[in-house]
């Protein structure tokens, strides 16, 4: 499965991500990946990556430009993104 | 209903006109403008930059417009959301509401407000003497948010 | 604190703007603008005039003013009421508040609507298809205002 | 005692009536005078008085500028108004 990940605002400036694409292997991981799965399987690329998906920053997810919770699916070519609570306005 | 995400500055004045000429039956438009300060917590600010999520920022506040709609008896609204960097006392945002009656504009214009500050995908940074910060959400909008869901 | 009771039209654009830039550590400015209707309880508006009691209305506009300063944290207030003969899509009222943060703004700008309403000596009387009436007061505009009084 | 009565809207219109300089014996009357007393006073007119100011019509009575209640005393110099309630806004 293909999908799309976007950073926003300090996760992508501490990660110095702002887009990547991520190819998964067609696995049982992959048929139920959600937004917490992705976040725990980013997290082990290393110690900043855990502190800024898995640590004390709340991090909330997107699909497909509609906010969702941590136990919301994910399906092959989604676009997913990663952001600090939003603080516009 | 009116959305824009701009870098450049807006005519409230003429965004408010425009919602009023719309209909002659419109009997109140209610606004609300937010704009930089130049304290935050205690510290100066000398500038302010918004980041947001290209193409998530506009569907987010058609779905938040939509919603208010859908709850009250208005005729039409306009939001207007800047990006990019600011200065103190720059514009930051505009929603403006009309209806016929003044009870449904207010309650939808504080809805639309409370619900872009806990919805809408935008960020905050802020430039003060000691440096730049990103701006923490804070829990007095999710409270204000919390309220309508009565 | 600006009150005014004027037979002229007023630019709301530029009030706005005078309470957005009186203090750079304005966060937010909420507006309300009231304007004629063409259409009352089913019958089309041609003409509304407003009267008012000269020396009581500024001294009331001014003490529902003063009440709301008491009691939420705002900076300035502006409130401009005409009188005179209008005609539909005129502007009436305009109430705009200014404050640090959102939602002190919204409440004392609709408190202060739901006193004038109430309490601010202007009558209205409208011209329709069917000779000129005096419009009654509004039981759902007393009931706006007990709202307050928790 | 002399107080000034002002009449406004729909009182103004039908009393035809907008202002009016009153004088009355300094007796117990006056010195017990309110606003409730003086509509009762000024209703004795006629039937039309009588109509605007005791009958269906809610009237608002003003002394000095400040919205009272029927209860409220009348002083010597008072300026008094009568009114429906108010329509502005």
């Amino acid at each position: 499965m293909k999908i799309k990940i976007l950073y926003f605002a300090r996760l992508k400036e501490t990660l110095k991500f702002s887009t990547e694409d991520l190819e998964l292997p067609d696995d049982a991981f992959a048929s139920s990946l959600t937004i917490l799965k992705l976040k725990a399987y980013l997290a082990k690329r290393n110690e900043t990556w855990q502190q800024m998906l898995m640590g004390k920053l709340k991090v909330r997810g997107a699909i497909n430009h509609e906010l969702v919770d941590d136990n919301a699916p994910i399906a092959d070519g989604d676009e997913v993104a990663f952001f600090p609570p939003v603080t516009g306005g | 209903m009116a959305i824009r995400v701009q870098t450049q500055d807006f005519d409230a004045g003429l965004e408010i006109k425009l919602l009023r000429n719309a209909r002659k039956d419109t009997g109140a438009v209610v606004s609300f403008i937010g704009q930089v300060r130049d304290l935050n917590e205690g510290d100066k600010v000398s500038q302010l930059t918004l980041e947001h999520y290209p193409g998530m920022t506009e569907k987010a506040l058609e779905a938040i417009v939509t919603k208010a709609q859908s709850r009250w008896d208005i005729f039409d609204a306009t939001v207007i959301h800047r990006v990019g960097t600011l200065q103190p006392t720059d514009q930051i945002v505009l929603v403006a509401v009309s209806s016929a009656h003044r009870g449904e504009a207010f309650k939808a214009c504080e809805f639309i407000m409370d619900y872009l500050k806990t919805e809408a995908p935008f960020w905050k940074k802020e430039v003060t003497d000691s440096g730049e910060r990103w701006i923490d959400a804070k829990h007095t909008d999710d409270n204000a948010r919390e309220r309508w869901l009565e």
